[in-house]
């Protein structure tokens, strides 16, 4: 048992560090903690998440995973994970690239055929063309295989038609993986088949949400007559729902429980508001709730590594992970609702009104987005109970039934 | 026994539910939520001229004359309605600090501007994070003169006059403090919840009234916050019940493989929770309303497990409401969120939940009461 | 709004505490707590039980609100609750007639024939005769009606098979109230069919049950060829599943959320004992729990007051019932849970070794069965899921198949 | 980074827990439960010859010299088969504190015995019920002689010696005194666990040998908490691993309403919960034995969370499992309620969650780490 890095890790950890070193600048200590910045579709804010990019692609320290002929190091997984633990010490731009080098890239690169491989993934990975997901619609979410977006075949195109949700980036994208129904005749995970489709086609119109915190990340994507080329499908028509898993368990894996604020940021709170004429921090109350956030925590952090552990030993960590989001979303929520409650009546202020400049508002209000994206909590513990437990599944009301068949609403 | 509400105030509930149900739908709220307007200043003379504002002043002074029930069952409709107007600052604290505390001629010259709705009252007391509000006032009066700083003042900046708890010759005391004089700035300051206004208030020398004895101010304090908080509760009770309403509907109509929501079992169980924490609420605030109404020693008691029953229950399933809705509850567009915020700010603006628990020990530890 | 009685309650209320006075003790401050005295299987205190019930009989306090020309007074529920109210204050002996007065005589005095109501219900009142239920089944509990003990007509008597559990006092009763399968290959709710069984006919086998806590308040009964007469069969052939929700919903409302001791006791316990070398109650973690609990346990019973509310203005309290019982023997179980943890070290012992003479740990040892007697949390949260929010029922494995083809345990 | 364990101390753990399998499944757990017999002897023995108690004491005072990882390996199958042994007394606590403050006259007097398993040690502490240990000692030494009582002293029926505290000259200090000799007088008293012994240990006079430097009680109860804090949570983690284990295979097997009860969501997605819990303990525990075998600074960090979620964990699955188990689990037949009793008897001996949170605040209160 040990936390130090192999001796062929630590030579990799230095060859990165060394990289990092001379191409970007250390995060110092009063930088505005990572995960209250949110916004990032500003055009500076894009180029300059392309250029950072763009130099690490040119170093050869974009997608490390990824086979050395389409412009990655072929790295092991625990080397990527030491690479993204060097690179966040750096003062780097927001990465809008998460979703295509975490998704789209390895599902192309596990399904798709050669042409496309070079097609897609040296642009992809060099930050030119930025990519985002088009699976959820507003009636399919949780019950994702439920969707209703439909393509049908003309000539060597396919057509497309329906709306999805949830696209994060859209907006500045240039390919999007879609996942669309091509047949409503047969069970529902049958009909589904999986496209890259041009975000610059007509009849793709982009509509921006917004969040509950007045945040912007995601978009609805409406499809009108869009025309996709044959060219442009990944694996066999039907065939989609494979390859939506492979994306989506790529997308938990990189999904984790961050967002949720630093204990050190509850206890600096607690030092600076006094409860019954006291300094909070040392009501016994308080105490006993800080000491609880920071035992999950650290918790789901020390499960991190044992997953770390289980990854440098080159083994591939499978549906475990899903407790990272599901303890840890659940634990950021309730620290940000304690450390409002702290604040007592300015608890009730928000941004610059609030202490420590509303970080905690902002938080209480980004989180639940946390608890929902990529998986709700019941979609986690379903997870769990089946593929980790192996208890048996839910009785299925939409079992063996065709897709068009299935009830969607009450009975009217 | 009769631990229930009567007909006719049962009748008064439906009625302000009605006028509410179709003057502050809650496009009301969301109107005051997105734009600069501090409060729906329609929507306040509506209530004014329903009689709220001044349920429990009496007619001498231009009020309606009921009782603490009759404002009981208002205070909860318009917490159902998240009706977006300083409601409770003018009403819960402002009322009943003066009519506590208020000489004849303080009551002849607020209570019919505050009944008529003419009048704003806030009340005064935080002045910086945390939970110790009444050890930490350094506003401080000499002279008739106030000097300090408050903040967060909830509708302060709509406000026509604050009840400012402040340090005076005797101690703490209370003191009525017109908002629109000489040596007052004030400002609009970010709220959690922007359909309900919070203000920072600054006074320079402003012409400050004693309310009450010199020295008093923490018992009128405590004494108007016990009141506040059993009306607060129907506030907080009437929104948790709406936002409970809300995703019983929301998760029945929204099938999932083949199925409503509301049919898996796992939200099944979690909705029964959630109607037991809205059930003991309801019943915590009903004991508060008897406590209140009948001005009974057990008030402080009553109120301690009104208030805290209420802010959690409603905190919870706002929490809920959004995590049921999936996706779309997490939207600007879809009303989870204006439950979400609320349910934040009024479990902050009186004192939150740990705050009364420690008052209810201080009650129960030597009472011997079980 | 009025906590205070109608004045007829008063004068009835002023009535019943004159016949306590004068038939009476009142229990005195240090008496021990009632809900820690769980003995009730000693001849002693089923004599002086037996007495006291006969000397209420004899007064007319026995089933109040029952029919007088059975020996009630054809009382109110609210005055039944009053009279309970009332008799809580006195000195009395455990009462080993709850299931008898609460349960067995409602359904009979329900569904029973005039000849029935005759022969049992007098001496079921009076306490001359004890009544036990016989309901659940090893392989029977939460799914009751998946009860697999069988009755077969044999002429004018029925014959019976099968092992029922959780039998309160069986070894010293007289009657039983049974459900059994009368028919296999019909609906699992379809084949059932109540009697009353005397529990001194031969081939029934009593076995006590040693509870978690080394309590023996419930047996095994064993129905080896026992013969019922078909006269002591209650309501049709096949009806029995009917008859016995009527003795269910008579059995949630009459268990509430007792047993769980006082805030009160928790406060002595919290002042008796150090946390950092002062009182535990000035300890401000435990003032926050101590306050939850008072204000979860006073929130029950003000749920309590508005059930009382409904019944002295006329009206049945529903399902709704199940709150008391859901939220009540939580809060029990964590509170003594959170008085074990206030002892320290101290809190690995028991009885007359720990704190407060072991009442906290005997709590804990019995509120086990508190949370799963009379419905489990779970059936409860079906219940109000179901009943009182009017939410879909759980799709059902065993529904439309004949009771014998209903899987019962693995497939082997 | 590989932060798990070595194959060879999954081998020693397989082995240990192939051991128990065959000499301790819960039926000898039982058998001490329900009898007079205050620990499994032969068990005992067996353990010893194993090398267990020794696991960590150095070759050359008679033990295996092994490292706390192993030990932990072992604690961990000594929890999950609920050994009635006093293991935890005698090698997490005694054997502890003479390793750390042992003169080598005393490791040369007691180490060989401890290893053996001829001797069984214990470490008395508390005097009172109440989370104050440390600050409620009243027992006393002067002139070599300890006069006082403690209670509860886990085995403090059967052990040899005990590792008492008590004030001395210089303050806080420990102190080594043989139990079978004049002054000491011991009963048995009532276990919450009686699989687990209890006693209450009184000393007139009784002779008592400083362990460590006068003063340095306060100090070296803490090094030797921190130490058997790591420990008992790898028992705790067995422990919540078996319960939880018997509850997914009895769900799985128990039908009702045509199907497993395991299959019903309510029930599955407490299980999921109850597997997170599970594995943040494991996680936790892990790291504490980390930041032991390394005598890691932050060894007190890594023992609270360790001990809090192991705490919290068993006892939150022990009570499911009675409650999933249903009416069978409310029996005395049924195995849930030994591992009911134990959760809270672990959970108590070497101070409760609370004692170790307030412990970790004031350690990461000023550290700033994160």
């Amino acid at each position: 048992m040990d936390f130090n890095d192999t001796p062929e890790e630590a030579t990799f950890r230095a060859e990165a560090r060394a990289w990092l070193d001379a191409n970007a600048e250390l995060r110092r200590p009063d930088d505005r903690p990572a995960d209250v910045l949110s916004e990032r579709t500003s055009p500076e804010i894009i180029a300059a998440s392309q250029a950072w990019q763009k130099k690490k692609a040119d170093g050869g320290w974009a997608c490390l995973t990824w086979p050395t002929e389409y412009g990655g190091r072929a790295a092991t997984s625990i080397q990527n994970v030491i690479w993204g633990q060097e690179e966040a010490r750096y003062r780097t731009p927001p990465n809008i690239f998460g979703i295509g080098t975490g998704m789209c890239g390895p599902t192309i690169l596990t399904h798709g055929n050669d042409d496309q491989k070079a097609k897609w993934i040296p642009k992809l990975l060099s930050g030119e063309e930025i990519w985002c997901q088009l699976f959820s619609e507003p009636s399919a979410g949780s019950d994702l295989a439920g969707l209703r977006s439909t393509a049908v075949r003309d000539g060597d195109d396919w057509v497309v038609n329906g709306q999805k949700i949830w696209t994060t980036g859209a907006q500045f994208c240039d390919w999007g993986i879609l996942v669309v129904r091509s047949d409503a005749n047969v069970a529902k995970h049958s009909g589904l088949t999986y496209f890259v489709v041009d975000m610059h086609s007509p009849g793709v119109e982009i509509r921006p949400i917004t969040q509950i915190n007045r945040g912007q990340g995601f978009n609805e994507v409406f499809f009108t007559d869009v025309r996709i080329p044959d060219a442009h499908r990944i694996s066999e028509v039907g065939n989609g729902w494979a390859v939506a898993i492979t994306t989506l368990m790529n997308e938990r894996a990189s999904i984790g429980g961050g967002g949720g604020g630093s204990v050190n940021d509850l206890i600096r709170l607690a030092k600076s508001v006094e409860i019954d004429g006291r300094p909070a921090i040392e009501d016994s109350a308080v105490r006993q709730q800080i000491a609880r956030f920071y035992t999950r925590i650290k918790g789901v952090k020390m499960t991190g590594n044992r997953t770390l552990s289980a990854l440098s030993q080159g083994k591939t960590p499978g549906p475990e992970a899903s407790l990272g989001k599901l303890v840890g979303a659940k634990v950021a929520q309730e620290m940000a609702s304690f450390a409002i409650e702290l604040q007592g009546a300015a608890g009730a202020l928000d941004r610059d009104a609030a202490a420590q400049g509303g970080d905690w508002q902002g938080r209480y209000l980004a989180i639940p987005g946390l608890r929902i994206a990529g998986g709700t909590d019941e979609i986690l513990r379903n997870i769990i109970s089946e593929r980790v437990l192996g208890l048996p599944p839910e009785s299925r009301a939409d079992k063996g039934i065709a897709f068009k068949d299935i009830p969607t609403g009450p009975p009217s | 026994m009769n631990f229930d509400f009567s007909d006719d105030q049962k009748l008064l509930q439906k009625t302000a539910r009605d006028y509410l149900a179709e003057h502050s739908p809650l496009t009301v709220c969301r109107e005051v939520l997105e734009t600069d307007q501090p409060y729906a200043v329609e929507l306040w003379k509506g209530a004014a001229e329903m009689g709220w504002q001044g349920a429990v002043i009496p007619e001498e002074f231009g009020g309606a004359g009921f009782g603490h029930l009759e404002l009981a069952m208002i205070a909860e409709e318009v917490g159902r309605a998240l009706a977006p107007i300083p409601f409770s600052s003018s009403v819960y604290f402002a009322t009943e600090a003066i009519l506590k505390a208020g000489s004849d001629a303080q009551k002849k010259k607020y209570l019919p501007a505050l009944a008529s709705g003419e009048a704003i009252g806030t009340f005064a007391l935080a002045e910086k994070p945390g939970q110790s509000d009444v050890e930490n006032v350094e506003a401080r009066v000499s002279g008739g003169k106030l000097c300090g700083t408050k903040v967060p003042v909830p509708d302060g900046d709509v406000a026509t006059f604050a009840v400012v708890a402040a340090q005076g010759d005797g101690g703490l005391s209370l003191y009525l403090v017109d908002l629109d004089t000489e040596g007052v700035s004030r400002e609009s300051i970010t709220s959690f919840d922007p359909s309900r206004s919070m203000a920072r208030v600054e006074f320079s020398d402003a012409s400050a009234e004693l309310l009450g004895k010199p020295g008093e101010g923490a018992a009128l304090v405590s004494h108007v916050l016990d009141r506040a908080a059993v009306l607060m509760a129907f506030e907080q009770l009437g929104a948790a019940q709406a936002c409970f309403d809300d995703t019983i509907a929301f998760t029945q109509g929204r099938y999932a493989f083949g199925r409503p929501v509301a049919s898996f079992q796992a939200i099944k169980h979690r909705l029964a929770d959630m109607w037991c924490e809205l059930e003991l609420a309801r019943s915590n605030a009903y004991y508060g309303a008897w406590a209140l109404s009948n001005e009974e020693d057990e008030l402080t008691v009553a109120a301690c497990i009104a208030r805290i029953q209420a802010s959690e229950a409603f905190d919870d399933l706002a929490v809920e409401m959004v995590q049921m809705h999936g996706g779309v509850g997490y939207t600007w567009e879809y009303d989870c969120h204006l439950f979400y915020r609320r349910a934040k700010l009024l479990a902050a603006v009186l004192g939150t939940p740990a705050v009364w628990k420690h008052k209810l020990i201080d009650r129960i530890a030597d009472a011997g009461e079980d």
